[in-house]
């Protein structure tokens, strides 16, 4: 289990995270703006979950089943989202 | 014929080269399915028959592991190596059934709850009877004014929805004469099962008379000028207007450059979001002022409008 | 070893306490299951009386008892109640509620009370259903599209789209207490690769639950906000796609199908192992089968929409995705029929319903090809052929094994055999009513019939007619087991521990089975189908 | 920890058996809920792809600033019900109790913030079906702000869920009717229903007020 202070650490992190992200849409860095935003709010989530919500001590299956969501909101949103491109 | 036992048609016509092809998969496909029936069905009944409970039949087993793997890889392998020559000669038939060529004879289809209205290029307009010559290739592009409708006629082996806020196409040549079921495919309501009629192929001599009969003051873009004024496109789109407002001569068929850095081809998808989405894709350079025509005018004369600005030569200022 | 019956046997499940509020308040799984079993068996005769009315509508081509109105809400009625009343429920929370306690040697599920609860939603789902029923029905259809749904039904959607929405927490909750319980709860040595296959399935088909279910959930809510408050998600009027509400409905809808059909592969290996007295064929294969067609599942939603408007691209990939989810279902059907070779095979009941199911999924699935392939799904997909594919695969299929399933549970739920002969009869009867049924309807497709039809061209009505005849006699062959399974009840002769000679912890308990279920808890040392069984638990009469 | 667990019910044998299932259930139940979000984001993405200028004219109509505030604020209370957790598995109650009734605090921050957003926005005509009229001449603006209020209305739905149950752990806490560390598992579940609640947040929050910015 981390210590208080790394879930003060990891705190901080949130919240640059969150600043760059403001950052970069203030910027306004064009079209790759919005791909950043989103790599950023993921690599939030992982942080959440990973520390905040203890994935790193859970066990295996867990582990299995928080990547098994992931991959199928993926497809959810990859064989969805190429409909529209392509009509 | 006997009204109270109809004849079972067993055999559809076969009305278009597409007609034909699809009958040949099908075919293939039967084949390989009775046959694939016929195997399981036979060993289930030898296998049943064989080592039923009482039988003095013998069970010591002797295949050994490394034969039951090759037996379970390749009673999956072999059938769906077979599978996909049929998804290639499926793909390939739906390639085509989504592709309408080029010079096509396009008819604008309109579903209506529960109603299909067709209009000749020409302006000629019927209603659940669609009339078309024989041997040219003919476009149909289709919308709906309320809920999806699908057009269906069987003798083609196709369908394609009708989708209310865009435009979708279907097309097929046909080769024979007559008079085919035209059916609603996709649920729409109370009438849907009467939402149909016929399909009347004729020759093409036939159809310019048939045309000429059903008579019209208008062709279609000839309407659609019209009402181009009436609903006030001319004020800023025509020659003598001061707003500034993109020209609409020689513009379908070319790729439009929008406000946000996309190409987009002006199509008539493209012209009907113009018309009813303003502000979707807005031409680089210009003010967004353009009204929002949304419910406010029906499907009919979009489909004039259409028309009419596709018939703009380029340079024309209307 | 376990719990073998002893000379004062403990009271069974259905002793346990005689007040119905024994009954809807207990946690005990296998009353959960009882519930579930008289619920839906209700919900399936509602359904069944609308599709009895809808065959027998259909007899004339000008429609002779019902308006176009009323047809339109039957046809609704009976897919909105199969589909989320009867298939999805059916095998998972009935058998699978009884049995994978049972068969993993443990006293209940991981969560009784959620259980429980899972029971109470799905019946107050149920009265939101029947509701919109009684006060003017729905026309929209099963699937709810819009901007039909939305904007231009007149029937009672609200209260339909409000039914299936909650009935699907009751899904969720029932596959996650699977999930847990396969988990958390396997007996000492009970590993994975021990389980009956029965157990594989239902586990796969939790996942699906748990997965696709949600997304169901937010499609409905959608639906309502934009029924109940002008918010329009879909409507075209605003730019809104109606192709977006159909591809949201299949990711949930698509893999539904495998709910309803994964449950049907559990009960088939156990009925093609149990009437063989064999080991399984392919033990392995069969299991890793059952989660390849879970998660492949959810990579085809998109061939319900190859003339919807969807992209032609798209279209090809999700063609060639769903002649993939062919090759583990397949292998299925192979395993099965290789398990008889060099068996013991006997006829009962239950061993007919199995065999029966062979041949009419077989059959469905391979319908399904044609539907699978686009070029020939333009012509084919909304018209009688795919009622007819998947009226094979979900009712020759599902229902067969739910009937098989009950016969050949039946003696353990209760503790008593039911005759034999109807039993047969009605396998036999089933088997022959469906192709009757629906094998006229394939030809109905091919020649071009649009399904949900009230009126069709004449040329139709001979094989329309062949179709409800077959429907009357499905009538019949799906109403007698309540007769005589009910006759069972108090005449059937006492069924002890294992009337079939199977294996499997269930038959090594009493029937019906103690309160909770093993007096000690059972240490697996055995793989799964030990077959011949060796140490003989025999059929014996318990002698009370 | 394993030192000290609650009684166990009848049909688990042992105390980390149990332990294991109601966090693997949970797992699971989130798993579910990460679909239910998974589609409203797929609606939502489907129309930022295909009408970028609607969506653009909406999200500008948006407060930033009260945006950023909310998800600094959730971004904490993610953290707050961390320490609870750690506080609660290390038998410290006093600690466990002062960061629960914290991230109850944050959480209701939240809810004001996002209650004076809509007000706002309902002020500003945004709220399609009712109100003023609707300033923005795009249409699909609209679909924008209807997926808006049933994308934030759903979380804050579950946020407010999630409010009672922290609020229900302090109280049993402060009435010692839950012990710690025995009780810690039901602090660990009601912490990861929190902190999945403020994920889906973190991914709400650039795709209504940033990606079409």
């Amino acid at each position: 289990m981390p210590s208080r202070l790394a879930f003060v650490g990891v705190w901080l992190v949130l919240l640059a995270l969150l600043g760059i992200s403001m950052a970069v849409t203030l910027l306004e860095l064009g079209p790759w703006h919005a791909a950043l935003n989103m790599i950023l709010a993921a690599a939030s989530a992982v942080l959440v979950v990973w520390f905040d919500m203890h994935l790193r001590e859970s066990s295996g299956i867990l582990k299995l089943f928080a990547t098994g969501t992931i991959i199928f909101l993926l497809i959810m949103f990859s064989f969805g989202l190429a409909d529209w491109p392509t009509r | 014929m006997n009204p109270l036992l109809p004849q079972p048609r067993l055999a559809l016509p076969q009305l278009s080269n597409y007609a034909a092809e699809y009958d040949w998969l099908f075919f293939a496909m039967s084949v390989f399915s009775v046959v694939f029936v016929t195997a399981i069905f036979i060993a289930i009944l030898y296998f049943a028959i064989k080592y039923r409970a009482g039988s003095p039949a013998d069970r010591t087993d002797r295949i050994r592991f490394r034969s039951r793997v090759i037996l379970e890889s390749s009673w999956s392998l072999i059938p769906f190596v077979l599978l996909l020559v049929f998804f290639v000669w499926a793909g390939k038939m739906y390639v085509a059934w989504s592709m309408p060529p080029k010079g096509a004879l396009e008819i604008a289809v309109v579903g209506k709850q529960w109603m299909w209205k067709f209009q000749h290029p020409g302006g000629q307009r019927e209603i659940n009877t669609l009339h078309v010559p024989l041997g040219q290739p003919v476009k149909l592009v289709m919308t709906s004014q309320d809920v999806i409708h699908s057009l269906f006629v069987p003798a083609l082996r196709i369908k394609m929805d009708a989708i209310p806020g865009r435009y979708t196409n279907l097309w097929f040549t046909a080769k024979e004469t007559g008079k085919y079921h035209l059916h609603c495919a996709e649920y729409c309501g109370t009438d849907h099962s009467v939402m149909g009629g016929w399909l009347i192929v004729m020759t093409p001599a036939d159809y310019q008379t048939w045309l000429a009969q059903a008579g019209t003051d208008l062709s279609l873009a000839g309407a659609g000028a019209a009402l181009f004024r009436k609903y006030g496109c001319s004020g800023c789109h025509g020659a003598n207007s001061t707003v500034h407002a993109p020209s609409l001569g020689g513009l379908f068929g070319t790729t439009v450059r929008t406000e946000d850095g996309r190409e987009v081809l002006a199509d008539e998808g493209y012209i009907r979001d113009c018309i009813t989405v303003p502000g979707k894709n807005r031409v680089a350079g210009y003010p967004p002022i353009m009204p929002n025509f949304s419910g406010k005018i029906s499907e009919g004369d979009l489909i004039k409008l259409i028309a009419y600005i596709r018939s703009l030569p380029p340079g024309a200022r209307p | 070893m376990t719990a073998e019956a002893k000379k004062a046997p403990p009271k069974s499940y259905i002793e346990d306490g005689h007040t119905l509020r024994s009954w809807f308040f207990s946690t005990d799984h296998k009353g959960i299951a009882v519930l579930y079993l008289v619920s839906i068996t209700l919900f399936f005769f509602v359904g069944g009386a609308a599709a009895t009315l809808i065959r027998l509508e259909l007899l004339s081509p000008n429609g002779f008892i019902l308006s176009n109105d009323a047809y339109n809400r039957l046809f609704t009625i009976h897919g909105v109640i199969m589909v989320w009343f009867f298939l999805i429920p059916s095998i998972p929370n009935t058998f699978g509620n009884f049995l994978i306690p049972i068969m993993i040697g443990a006293k209940d599920l991981a969560f009784p009370k959620l259980n429980l609860a899972s029971w109470w939603i799905f019946v107050f789902a149920g009265c939101f259903v029947i509701a919109a029923l009684l006060i003017g029905g729905v026309d929209t259809g099963w699937t709810f599209y819009a901007p039909f749904s939305t904007m231009f039904s007149n029937g009672y959607v609200i209260p339909a789209v409000v039914g299936v929405f909650i009935s699907g927490f009751s899904t969720i909750l029932t596959g996650l207490n699977f999930i847990v319980t396969v988990h958390r709860l396997r007996a000492p040595g009970m590993t994975w690769f021990r389980l009956p296959l029965f157990v594989w399935s239902i586990y796969a088909t939790s996942l699906v639950m748990v997965l696709a279910t949600p997304v169901l959930a937010t499609t409905l809510l959608l639906i309502f906000a934009e029924r109940v408050f002008g918010l329009g998600f879909f409507d075209p009027q605003l730019g809104g796609d109606p192709v977006l509400y159909q591809h949201m409905f299949w990711f949930y809808s698509h893999p539904a199908v495998y709910i309803m059909v994964l449950p049907a592969f559990a009960v088939m290996s156990e009925l093609m192992t149990a009437f063989s007295k064999k080991h399984i064929f392919g033990y392995k294969v069969i299991a890793f089968s059952s989660l390849a067609i879970a998660g492949l599942g959810f990579l085809v939603w998109g061939h319900h929409m190859f003339v919807a408007g969807e992209s032609v691209y798209v279209g090809l990939v999700f063609s060639v995705l769903s002649f993939t989810i062919a090759v583990p279902s397949a292998i299925k059907v192979f395993n099965w029929t290789a398990t008889m070779r060099k068996g013991y095979v006997s006829f009962d009941a239950p061993m007919l319903f199995a065999l029966g199911f062979i041949g009419l999924f077989v059959i469905g699935g391979l319908t399904g090809l044609f539907v699978a392939a686009t070029g020939l799904d333009v012509h084919l997909t909304r018209t009688y052929f795919v009622i007819a594919h998947f009226h094979f695969i979900m009712v020759g299929g599902t229902v067969s094994c739910y009937f098989g399933a009950l016969h050949f549970w039946w003696p353990k739920m209760t503790g008593r055999m039911y005759p034999e002969m109807p039993g047969r009869i009605v396998a036999l009867l089933i088997f022959f009513g469906f192709m009757l049924t629906f094998m006229p309807q394939f030809i109905l497709g091919w020649l071009g019939m649009p399904r949900r039809y009230h009126l069709y061209p004449p040329e139709f009505q001979v094989l329309n007619v062949l179709s409800s005849a077959g429907a009357s006699i499905l009538a019949v062959a799906y109403t007698a087991p309540l007769f005589y399974l009910a006759w069972s009840l108090f005449y059937g002769k006492r069924a002890g521990l294992n009337p079939w000679g199977a294996a499997g912890l269930e038959w090594m308990i009493p029937s019906p089975p103690p309160r909770e279920n093993f007096e000690t808890v059972p240490v697996v040392t055995w793989e799964a189908y030990p077959y011949p069984l060796e140490p003989q638990p025999v059929a014996k009469e318990d002698g009370r | 920890m394993s030192d000290a667990l609650p009684a166990v019910h009848e049909q688990f044998q042992a105390p980390g058996q149990q332990l294991e299932a109601d966090r693997l259930g949970l797992w699971v139940f989130l798993a579910s809920e990460a679909m239910l979000f998974g589609a409203v984001f797929f609606a939502l993405t489907v129309y930022h792809l295909i009408h970028p200028a609607a969506m653009h004219a909406a999200t500008s109509r948006l407060d930033l600033v009260t945006g950023v505030i909310g998800t600094a604020v959730l971004l904490t209370s993610s953290t707050t019900m961390a320490l609870a957790v750690k506080a609660a598995r290390e038998g410290r109650r006093t600690e466990a109790l002062i960061v629960l009734v914290g991230t109850v605090l944050l959480g209701l921050a939240f809810e004001a913030i996002k209650v004076h957003d809509w007000f706002d926005e309902y002020d500003q005509g945004l709220y399609p079906p009712m109100g003023p009229p609707f300033p923005l001449p795009q249409p699909a603006a609209r679909l924008y702000f209807h997926l808006y209020f049933v994308s934030t209305g759903l979380h804050a739905v579950h946020l407010a869920v999630g409010i009672l149950l922290v609020a229900g752990v302090a109280a049993s806490l402060l009435s010692n009717r839950m012990k710690l560390p025995e009780r810690t598992v039901t602090v660990e579940m009601v912490g990861l229903y929190w902190q999945f609640v403020d994920i889906v947040w973190i991914f709400l929050f650039p795709t209504l007020y940033l990606v079409s910015r």
